[in-house]
């Protein structure tokens, strides 16, 4: 659990926030500007807010000075202590165990007697996240950590934050831009805007809310839907089965029986009024419309039922209407199996 | 070399850095201390306190001797209390050492004091969220990216004790081996006709040790700069 | 027409009212600078724009006649003062038995080999054979009167100051005079250099004069006769 | 044109890079810690490289002293001028030219007479990107300045960058992890790792070539073909021709007869072995399997001919078995219009 | 005020307020200048430029007035060449200005020094890549950084030049109107039987002037760090 309660007036910004999150990955999401750092920075402790209640799992923090928040935040910027080797950095706030793993994770293996002075900007941040990540916070704080990394480095660090979320039960605090990241860790998200929160909920129900889309962007919108790791085939193939049926996605190194979250973008699914034959998308769904929204431009969001599960999908307006779709139309979603990407699948929160 | 001066000349010497060495280790704990609550605490008192420290560099030295005179002379209350705790200053070395730290006191705690108000808050900010207490903080943090201005403020107060001589020999006098540093003893050479002859060679001695103490600082500076990364590697 | 004199601190109060009266009376301005004697002596020696000046030493007037920065003629010895023992509030000695009296207190002395004071006054100790038996308990300033004012902090207990300097401070108490046969007599030298024009000659004058007598009287010094 | 070869070693890093790229839009690509910003630095004056040779329109500039050379920076970090205002920041390399559009384009009218201090991380950047512009430089250089901006705010600038690039003709270098945002503006791409080119050439070149897909991340591939705008409809998709057809696209800003790019991600192609009949997607194209590359995984790039362009699509091997996929193999790539992501269409470099 | 003290110690007071001002005035952008050297320039005669700012500091005060004399007095080459222009410094109060301000140059140079090297380089580099020349970045970016140094330079510039006696009594003598400072005024008072009571109000009056100017820079620096962005708003 995460209830924090803020209010602070800067000159001309005023920040007033209030919102409860289960345990699990808190996703701080909005435009640049709306007050995701501050916000951050107020459950810390490290910026005085007028007004300011925060709990962490049950625990009001707010009262506690700075150091015994026990709170690990990567800031937005590095911030790595400039007079000590990277070593001593990532030693700072170290509370015993082990160094090794996680500076093999990020990959700073052979930066540790660097200074910071003479780190490229992602290995900086890199280092920042380690030095959070080895003071076995209570609660982590995580202001776009990995904005300045490349695919394959986020694809390194994304797992080790949902073994974090799953194994250790470190409750975190994610500022991102990125609909990808926090469709694959968030448990909550939390949408504001100019200093407010705009929506809060469970991540598959606000992403799945086509009244969302606006806020996320066309382009990011998508639905998540929980499976169940089924099979793993021989051809690398792993069968997942949800509400809907059977799903083919490529390996998920996850075991039999392993519940997942999957995300499916809307524009990764074409729908067909016939099951169509012969393509190479392997899974395709019968479903249900449920509501049509018109978005931005020449697409239309459309909602649809599939088994249990709720889906998005975007198409544009030319074959919504030589399709008739409409609440209640019956088809079949194609989804490319491949389309689902690795980025967005993670363990269910 | 120790034809160049006599044995009165080379106890003075000796003295000179006994007392400029011990002004100012003596000295630093207190001024990083007093330039901290100057940068960083906002109180009723503050511009005192600030004047206080300024204080004798703003009146002519000789006042600032008699001043230490009334105020650690054997006969003023605080002076004979130290005397009676073994810890008397008047007319000891320690006495000098005292004026010497005195008068080097506000440079020293303005180039810290200059030095800590050029560290990033952010940077301590940051060890506190990883657990750091504040003294933590103050030590590894704080402290270390003040360096220039503790080595700064250290250079300033030793070559200040090194050429003190006011306020020296008005609160501690002149005697030989206990009070009478360089300074003293360039100035008795100066007052007779002929005596520049050796007051030139303590002059030279006094420079020659103050700049081997400048070069150590500045070599001591350029790598405390690497360290906190103001300088490339 | 101005004049610039350059004259040993120690004679500031008596001096000021003289060139008082001089001012008055002739008009010409007068501006005193105050030094010590050795301070005056190498700001002459560089050139220093005086034309009177007034030492408390001998030497040094000794050696800006040798370097022929004084007009000889005009150099004479104007006044002359003595030393006293003097003594914290309650001290009792005397300077025949101070080797004796003075116990394991300290005696506060000029620089003993810089200031012409302090010289003296080491002169004297060493005649009336106690120097060797004070010496360890001598403190020593840069000046007389500094010397004057450890004794009445009571910081030191005894000193040998002028007997000029002792007026108009009640902290302290002469306790003897120190007799003028034990050391070089102590005489303020006065002279004119080559730039002292008619003023300045007119000034040495009135120095010379009843009405300075009177004061430098006043003040405690011994005026040389002529 | 932008020559530039440079040589230097820092302690534990050799950077050795020498390339040539036309007029345009030249980006660095890579890993964290590839040499990328070095690369940046070295070109501008301010890293004083042991070697280095920059020409930029044929002029030598690596003899200048670095205000001379007039390059706009945009460093990886803001950068400000925390004595100055923004206003005073941004007009601090001001050659003449009017302030208010880049202000109203990058949002931040509202902040002109704040302090760099009282501003959150992306608006710092966006003040950062207006002060290297509006010094009318002779060559931009940008090192990741969209990072730290959210999507909305990206498809603000990203246009504008384009417009520097086709309508004023200035050079641009460009760093950035995002494929999406090179592929849209760069017209050369300088693949680095550890110090060193790897690939360079034509973004469209080297976008489609599957040797690279691995550089780039296989979410990432993807070909760009050239088009042509033929037709707006009233529903709100353009037409457009290319070498195989007509492609149909949400609403494209350009006029008819305007030459563009667009960009067709792997995953977002659909292999049928015969004309797929009732299905959302409008693009279906006849194509010619050139080569075949297994991915990582059990994803399998399949290069295909379509008309005279090249796509990539990616299959499972599971349905390239299952249609007997191989070199010849002739039949349909289904594009979902609008998988073509606004994000991926720009002018022709 | 005025009963407070006569006409020849507010002549002493008006001329300590000249000669403190002419010479952290005048001292100001050649402290600058030699920081600037000393923080940025490599070169050989580094460590003597060094150590020749920071002699005034470790020669006794009466040494540097002597040296002043023999380089500065009307017999002197360069000062005969100064009189000869009409620039002559001995026994006037630009001579008491002109040790005033050598005294005071190496707290001076070291504050601006500290300052200037907490300066980031970055932001000089970047503005210079935004085509500001060297000199325009130096005034634009590196002075107003260094803004904090600078007037703590300057403060303490000012208060040492207003309690500078040694120096200055030996170089220029103690001529009233033209030289006697306040603390050679001081001086005087205490040499003769009676004085105290007038040396003692100009220690008053001095004081109170110098904690003025600290007051008065207390404040700045609050503004200036808040300029600078040491400190939130
Ligand atoms: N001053 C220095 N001393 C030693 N090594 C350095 C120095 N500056 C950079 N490096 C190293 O050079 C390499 C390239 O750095 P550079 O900043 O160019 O990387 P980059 O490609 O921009 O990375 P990123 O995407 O993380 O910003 C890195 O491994 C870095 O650690
Ligand atoms: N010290 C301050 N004084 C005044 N306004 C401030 C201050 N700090 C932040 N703000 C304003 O508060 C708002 C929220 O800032 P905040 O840093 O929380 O934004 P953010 O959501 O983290 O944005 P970004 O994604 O750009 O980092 C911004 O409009 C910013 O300009
Ligand atoms: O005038 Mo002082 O005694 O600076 O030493
Ligand atoms: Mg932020
Ligand atoms: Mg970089």
């Amino acid at each position: 659990m995460l209830e924090v309660r803020i209010k602070h007036a800067f000159q001309g910004f005023t920040l007033d926030v209030d919102f409860e999150a289960p345990t699990g990955v808190t996703a701080l999401f909005g435009r640049s500007g709306a007050g995701k750092t501050s916000v951050a920075k107020a459950v810390a402790g490290v910026l005085h807010a007028d007004e300011a209640r925060v709990k962490v799992a049950g625990g009001a923090i707010d009262g506690l000075p700075v150091p015994r928040r026990r709170i690990g935040y990567v800031f937005q910027e590095p911030r790595l202590f400039p007079h000590m080797s990277v070593r001593n950095n990532l030693r700072y706030g170290m509370r015993g165990g082990a160094m090794g793993p996680i500076v093999e994770m990020l990959g700073i293996g052979d930066l540790l007697d660097r200074r910071p002075g003479a780190l490229s900007g992602g290995e900086a941040q890199r280092v920042a996240i380690g030095r959070a990540l080895l003071s076995q916070p209570r609660l982590l704080i995580l202001d776009e950590p990995l904005a300045a990394l490349d695919d394959a480095r986020k694809a390194e660090i994304l797992p080790y934050l949902e073994r974090l979320r799953d194994d250790v039960g470190i409750p975190i605090l994610y500022v991102s831009h990125s609909v990808a990241e926090i469709a694959r860790l968030a448990t909550t998200v939390v949408a504001m805007e100019a200093g407010r929160v705009m929506r809060v909920g469970p991540t598959a129900e606000v992403l799945s809310d086509p009244d969302v889309v606006p806020i996320i962007g066309v382009r990011e919108a998508g639905a998540l839907v929980e499976v169940t790791v089924a099979a793993h085939h021989d051809d690398g193939l792993t069968a997942l089965t949800w509400s809907a049926g059977e799903l083919l996605l490529p390996h998920v190194s996850q075991p039999v029986g392993a519940r997942l979250r999957v995300r499916i973008e809307a524009q990764d699914i074409m729908l067909a009024a016939s099951r169509p034959e012969g393509i190479s998308a392997l899974n395709v769904v019968p479903v249900t419309a449920i509501a049509l929204r018109d978005g931005a431009g020449p697409g239309v969001i459309v909602q649809l039922r599939a088994g249990d599960d709720l889906l998005l999908a975007r198409v544009t307006g030319r074959s919504a209407k030589a399709m008739a779709l409409a609440p209640g139309w019956q088809g079949f979603a194609v989804v490319k199996s491949v389309a689902v990407a690795a980025g967005n699948i993670g363990s269910a929160g | 070399m120790s034809g160049f001066l006599g044995p009165a000349e080379w106890e003075a010497v000796a003295l000179s850095l006994r007392v400029a060495l011990t002004a100012t280790a003596f000295s630093l704990p207190l001024g990083i201390v007093v330039a901290y609550i100057l940068a960083r605490k906002r109180f009723f008192g503050h511009g005192l306190l600030n004047g206080l420290v300024h204080l004798p560099l703003i009146l002519p030295p000789v006042v600032t001797g008699y001043l230490l005179l009334i105020s650690f002379g054997p006969q003023a209350p605080l002076g004979s209390l130290l005397e009676a705790m073994g810890l008397g200053v008047a007319f000891r070395w320690t006495g000098a050492a005292l004026a010497a730290a005195i008068m080097a006191f506000p440079l020293m705690v303005r180039a810290i004091r200059l030095s800590l108000e050029a560290v990033d808050p952010k940077l301590e900010e940051t060890a506190s969220t990883l657990g750091a207490s504040r003294l933590r903080v103050f030590t590894t943090i704080t402290l270390p990216l003040m360096a220039p201005g503790i080595l700064t403020g250290t250079v300033l107060a030793f070559a200040k004790a090194m050429g003190e001589f006011g306020a020296t020999i008005t609160f501690v006098s002149n005697i030989p081996g206990q009070t009478r540093t360089v300074p003293s003893a360039i100035y008795a050479f100066l007052q007779v006709p002929g005596g520049e002859g050796a007051a030139w060679r303590l002059v030279v001695v006094s420079v020659v040790v103050a700049m081997g103490a400048l070069l150590v600082s500045e070599i001591m500076a350029r790598r405390v700069g690497k360290r906190i990364g103001r300088q490339d590697a | 027409e101005d004049v610039l004199v350059f004259a040993a601190a120690s004679l500031a109060g008596p001096l000021d009212a003289v060139v008082a009266d001089f001012e008055r009376d002739t008009g010409h301005g007068v501006s005193v600078s105050y030094g010590g004697s050795s301070t005056l002596a190498r700001q002459i020696e560089a050139g220093a724009p005086a034309d009177l000046v007034l030492l408390a030493n001998e030497d040094w007037m000794d050696q800006l006649e040798n370097a022929a920065l004084l007009e000889p003629e005009t150099r004479r010895a104007l006044l002359s003062n003595c030393l006293v023992l003097i003594g914290a509030d309650g001290a009792a000695a005397s300077f025949d038995t101070l080797a004796q009296d003075i116990g394991s207190e300290r005696l506060a002395l000029a620089l003993t080999d810089a200031v012409p004071a302090g010289i003296y006054a080491r002169a004297a100790l060493e005649a009336q054979g106690h120097w060797d038996d004070v010496r360890a308990q001598v403190i020593e300033t840069d000046n007389v009167r500094a010397a004057l004012q450890l004794v009445a902090l009571g910081a030191a207990r005894y000193g040998i100051v002028y007997a000029t300097d002792t007026a108009q401070e009640p902290r302290v108490t002469v306790l003897s005079e120190i007799p003028e046969a034990t050391h070089p007599a102590i005489t303020y030298p006065v002279a004119l250099t080559p730039r002292g024009g008619e003023a300045a000659e007119a000034l040495l004058q009135a120095l010379t004069g009843p009405a300075a007598r009177a004061i430098f009287t006043e003040a405690g010094f011994g005026v040389v006769a002529e």
